[in-house]
């Protein structure tokens, strides 16, 4: 029993940190809103480059054959830097359903590209009407009843959303069979959708542990400085004891995100439970550190000029995304008590 | 205790209402953009010609005379309808009041018609970038000029809600710079065009340019524009932030509309498969705790007209309406599922996104007005008796 | 539109709160506890002569003939004071059903004890195994199916259940309907039902404002006298902030209650909804008012030696019965939400 | 990361579970009564008999050298068989962590073993009558007996939990009068069949005699007595309090039996139609909650075993614990309905009034062991770095 991450996987995430820390600075984020695409390219193939967008695929595909317990640390640090980018959909969901699932040409026909970096790929499942980032992305894996198409890019046609986050770019995508290339149907086709959704669940609740944290961390750090009655606001103990309650949904809502990377990475029986336990907390978690941290920020929060809404909308986003904390509150309920 | 509405009243409500569902305009852009700020006067102005503007108010300034029951039922009335926000809110709402506790009777005639008729637009100045919660914080600093007969301000202040397309400020100013904290201050309204003002438009959280910051740089301002007396504005702005905070500012009509609208979305939801079961107790604590606020007012109301104030109490029911209004658009935005975070303009937006604005909108409700944390404060100090420390 | 009590509604409540000042202080709670009936005659004939078993009789019954909006301030007096009797089954509930239900000869037989003292009546309604008061009790009030019936006391079997509420005395009552008198049946039977469901979750909703009142009032008291670092610890936010929390809970409860006091002595439309908020709220108060009266009282409240607990335990079996928060909730959101 | 135990692990709970299966005694009366308590005694005399009351401790002591992983092991195992409370666990989780860490070779020696078996049965003195949430402001005092080598005690200590039924206390005495506030004390151990002690049973909010008040009337303790340095009590307490915070005195295998039972419950209250389907997600949040709780401690266990310590964390420990014991037994008191109320005794009580026996005994988690306000300053200070002010 070692619940806890290897010194390399550590050095790994806090490498990526890094180049976050650098690369990925809320001016980079501010820029994101206000660009056409809202990505760059770039920072993509830095990325690619310390093997991050090759983690999940094979080593005979190119990548680093290594799983969610190497992956969701650095999705993270992905959420800390509000990064704008199809992290997730890519890397955590996308690849490794081409790797579990695809015919050998389909596979690598897309796997060396996400490996180098040259592929972006995003996703649809059923219940999921939005796409993310379908405007930079070369393939759409989707979802339709039992099967699971690989859809080339040139053959979507986008009506593009708007979403609250400006970061975040949203897309309907419609599309024809006749010009997709079928990985999975059937029974597969079903369970490579389940195992897509517990990936981009639980990589999604990795991201949004980041968020809170750097939330918390941003917050305490104003409220530290900031001044009324003559002494910093952080001393005050409401203030005090927002940000506790915060800590204190993230602190143990991290613990359930790991296990949910353990779980779908050594496919225990229970994944479906842990993983949906793990967006559940984290969502919740997410959740109120947002609303803590605007409170405590007070009028400098509620507006664009702060940094601080960059981080609060992702969280609202995704706090939603793949199932909010609701739904998977209700299939942990379903799988404790409708049996036996 | 009779719960019924007199047949004069009923009559009042009918009026209103046809005249409402007669005029009332519909997917008016934002009144907190320049381009939605405009149109929102225009309606105003028709509000006015119709004298809906500022019922409650005298005959002679603009208004009806209606009594305060009267002006619950217009304010139910005009959200039923789905009447826009009120851009002339912190005149009509905030201002006056203040100016009819404590105005001349020069001050009365020369504003309050101007403001029931939207030809002046009010904006409030109360947080500085060092007094926010902490009010009495304020800096902005008033000197004598007597050969002027006035004052000269300079300083700031910030957090000015649509201050950018408005033409007078009210706020308090530091007169008497020697005095204790709470002490030393005046009332005073100010020309947004006077020379030396400057307004800089700062973006809020939903996009919208509902901000605006005030820069004062020797600013004139003459006697008769100082509301209440020198070095007694603590006092008078007090006035101003209980009607902030309670019934004049956030009446029923508001909340228990959006209610309405809650329960519907439910039930389109249903129709369609996609209602979450689990916010189904949600929707209902959400539909209740605006009946609630209903029932409060109602309370709150049978005390006033016969001479009861409510006082501190204010401060309970700013936490409950700012709170109720939080709850009510995050349930409905969970109710949305993925559509939740779509906004205006978004082809699939279910209700052009007007959840989410409400939602962003109603997050402001618990910071405004005195944060909940200070409400809370005055709640367990002059409510219950806590000790101050 | 007034919605406010007469002066005369609130001298007579005043009235019956000094009564029970004197006659029900806190020893009296714990005398009730230790006794085997638990009950105080000579406090039931004080609150006859006052008028106040009467207060729901008709007049032609030898009562006062008034409604909810006069009785449910009262009731908030017994409940500051946890006053210990079946004020609520017999006045609130009982004496209406009879009133309004039951066959003249039946109503004759037993309202004029009740308006004057010498009969008490206690209720089962479907969904409520535990009678309340049946050991004391001249006469149950008992719905079976669409029947309603009034069960002599003598013929009524009697398993004593055990509270941890040690001043409510629970009761399994047994009994055969060839020893009862049938007031109503058929549709006439449940409305009967309804009415007096109405009635004692109203009644019951007004006790646990008074009770929630007292809480607040008492720790207030605590707080402001126990020191701890060199203060009273109702200096400390986070003391303040509980405390108001509670306020605010109660303060927007009260109104629903005289609401639904209101509603059902006129017998509005909306009546079902209007209770069912009062109630929901009600309990949803006092839960709150209870936790934090615990919690700022520290170890001192988790003793029997104080008397809090009296009010924290009937408030815990208050909330619960007559149907709880989660029930009554569940009743508003079926009316608002299934039809239309 | 690896979430298998080792084959010794799994052989270690086989051997537990099978003994803990024939052995543990059912439906023992509350061991904070006079009667449950020895019966209590004779369940630890077993236990220990069986080299099981201890199991982490170095088998010289009475303990069989488990790893932490082991005792982690056994306490779910424990809570899994329905094993009863651990009236020894202020002296075995509490005071043992202490006496390990600051002990003298002969303190060990004399003390430990004879806590393994329930000879000795240990009390913690910590509250006063004004000394509760302020630590510090303990009055006991010691006054020095450099003759008979020793102190004289002189106090009252209050809310010692089975205080009428053990025979020592430890807790702090101020030996420096003149010392501030949090120095000057010294961490004593205490016989209570002293001549000058007296002990009185409080009855705690269930009705159970589980508090005790004890009072110090020149009562003589000998120097072997102290633990630690003399003035240098509130180090050493800090230890002890740390334990009582986090992981020795609430193992997660204790919630997660309460979190399966929870789930029980709905179960067989489905079957016959009374489940309240608002407790739903009510049901599903407790028991993640408590598997949270697991994982977390998984984590910090395997840091422990490195090395690292949780430190300040342990008070964000201490809140989760004792908000979840809270939930998860309100929770199941609803899910009762109508039977909720009724306790131990009551003919129609379901589980004989377990769940509200326990929902009042959780409602003691956020007051105990520093109450979760104090918690919370001490996240907010210590591990988030915010101002003291």
């Amino acid at each position: 029993m070692r619940f806890a991450f290897t010194d390399d996987q550590l050095l790994f995430r806090d490498t990526v940190g890094e180049l976050f820390a650098k690369e990925c600075a809320p001016e980079a984020v501010r820029w994101s809103w206000n660009d056409v695409t809202g990505r760059n390219p770039e920072l993509w193939a830095a990325l690619a480059e310390m093997g991050v967008t090759g983690l999940t695929v094979p080593e005979a595909h190119g990548g680093m054959g290594m799983n969610e317990v190497d992956l969701l640390p650095i999705l993270t640090e992905a959420g800390r830097y509000a990064f704008p980018g199809p992290i997730v959909e890519t890397i955590a969901v996308a690849a490794p359903m081409l790797a579990e699932s695809a015919p050998a040409a389909i596979a690598e026909r897309w796997l060396p590209g996400i490996a180098d970096g040259s592929v972006i790929a995003t996703v649809a499942l059923t219940g999921q009407p939005f796409v993310t980032d379908a405007h930079i992305a070369d393939v759409l894996l989707a979802q339709r009843d039992d099967r699971i198409f690989a859809v080339p890019a040139e053959n979507l046609r986008l009506t593009p959303q708007t979403s609250v986050d400006g970061a975040r770019r949203l897309f309907v995508a419609e599309w024809d069979e006749a010009d997709a290339e079928l990985i999975a149907s059937g029974d597969e086709g079903l369970r490579c959708a389940d195992r897509a959704f517990n990936r981009g669940a639980a990589a999604t609740a990795a991201v949004l542990i980041g968020l809170s944290e750097q939330m918390i961390a941003t917050t305490v750090a104003y409220v530290s400085e900031r001044k009324q009655f003559g002494v910093p606001i952080g001393s005050f103990q409401a203030v005090k004891h927002h940000l506790a309650d915060a800590e204190l949904k993230v602190s143990f809502s991290r613990p359930s995100v790991w296990n949910a990377a353990y779980s779908i990475a050594h496919n225990v029986p229970d994944v479906d439970r842990d993983v949906s336990m793990a967006k559940c907390f984290a969502s919740d978690a997410a959740e109120v550190a947002s609303r803590k941290a605007l409170q405590c920020h007070g009028a400098i929060g509620y507006t664009t000029e702060h940094d601080l809404h960059f981080w609060l909308k992702r969280s609202w986003a995704l706090a939603a995304a793949w199932g909010d904390a609701a739904w998977h509150r209700r299939r942990v309920a379903h799988l404790l008590l409708d049996q036996g | 205790m009779d719960l019924n509405f007199t047949a004069t009243e009923e009559s009042f409500r009918a009026e209103a209402r046809a005249w409402l569902e007669a005029n009332v305009p519909h997917n008016l852009p934002s009144g907190d953009t320049r381009e939605g700020f405009d149109l929102h006067v225009l309606w105003e102005k028709k509000l006015y010609d119709a004298r809906w503007s500022a019922v409650s108010w005298p005959t002679e300034f603009g208004g009806r005379g209606s009594s305060l029951w009267e002006w619950l039922i217009f304010e139910e009335e005009y959200y039923r309808a789905g009447g826009p926000q009120r851009v002339t809110q912190n005149g009509i709402f905030l201002l006056a009041p203040t100016i009819f506790e404590f105005g001349t009777d020069e001050q009365k005639a020369t504003f309050l018609p101007r403001m029931a008729a939207a030809d002046d637009l009010w904006c409030q100045g109360w947080s500085e970038p060092d007094a926010g919660s902490d009010l009495a914080g304020i800096k902005s600093r008033a000197t004598r000029d007597d050969a002027a007969g006035g004052w000269i301000l300079n300083g700031q202040k910030t957090w000015t809600t649509r201050g950018a397309f408005c033409n007078w400020v009210f706020g308090l100013f530091r007169t008497d710079p020697d005095a204790a904290r709470h002490s030393g201050m005046t009332y005073m309204m100010v020309p947004l065009d006077a020379p030396g003002v400057t307004v800089r438009g700062v973006e809020r959280l939903d996009g919208d340019e509902g901000f605006a910051e005030v820069f004062l740089d020797d600013v004139f301002v003459s006697d008769d524009l100082v509301l209440g007396g020198v070095n007694e504005g603590w006092g008078v702005a007090m006035a101003t932030t209980s009607s902030e905070r309670g019934l004049t500012l956030r009446s029923p009509g508001r909340y228990c509309a959006a209610a309405d609208r809650l329960v519907d979305l439910w039930k389109r939801q249903s129709k369609i498969g996609t209602a979450d079961p689990s916010l189904r107790d949600a929707v209902a604590q959400s539909w209740m705790e605006a009946e609630a606020y209903r029932l409060a007012t109602l309370a709150d109301v049978s005390g006033l007209v016969e001479g009861k104030s409510s006082g501190a109490r204010s401060s309970l029911t700013k936490i409950f309406w700012s709170e109720l209004d939080v709850n009510l658009n995050e349930t409905a935005v969970r109710l949305l599922g993925p559509a939740g975070e779509l906004i205006e303009g978004s082809p699939d937006a279910i209700d052009d996104g007007a959840w989410m604005k409400a939602f962003e909108f109603s997050l402001s409700g618990p910071i405004y007005a005195g944060t909940n944390e200070i409400q809370r404060n005055v709640v367990a100090e002059r409510v219950l008796g806590l000790p101050r420390k």
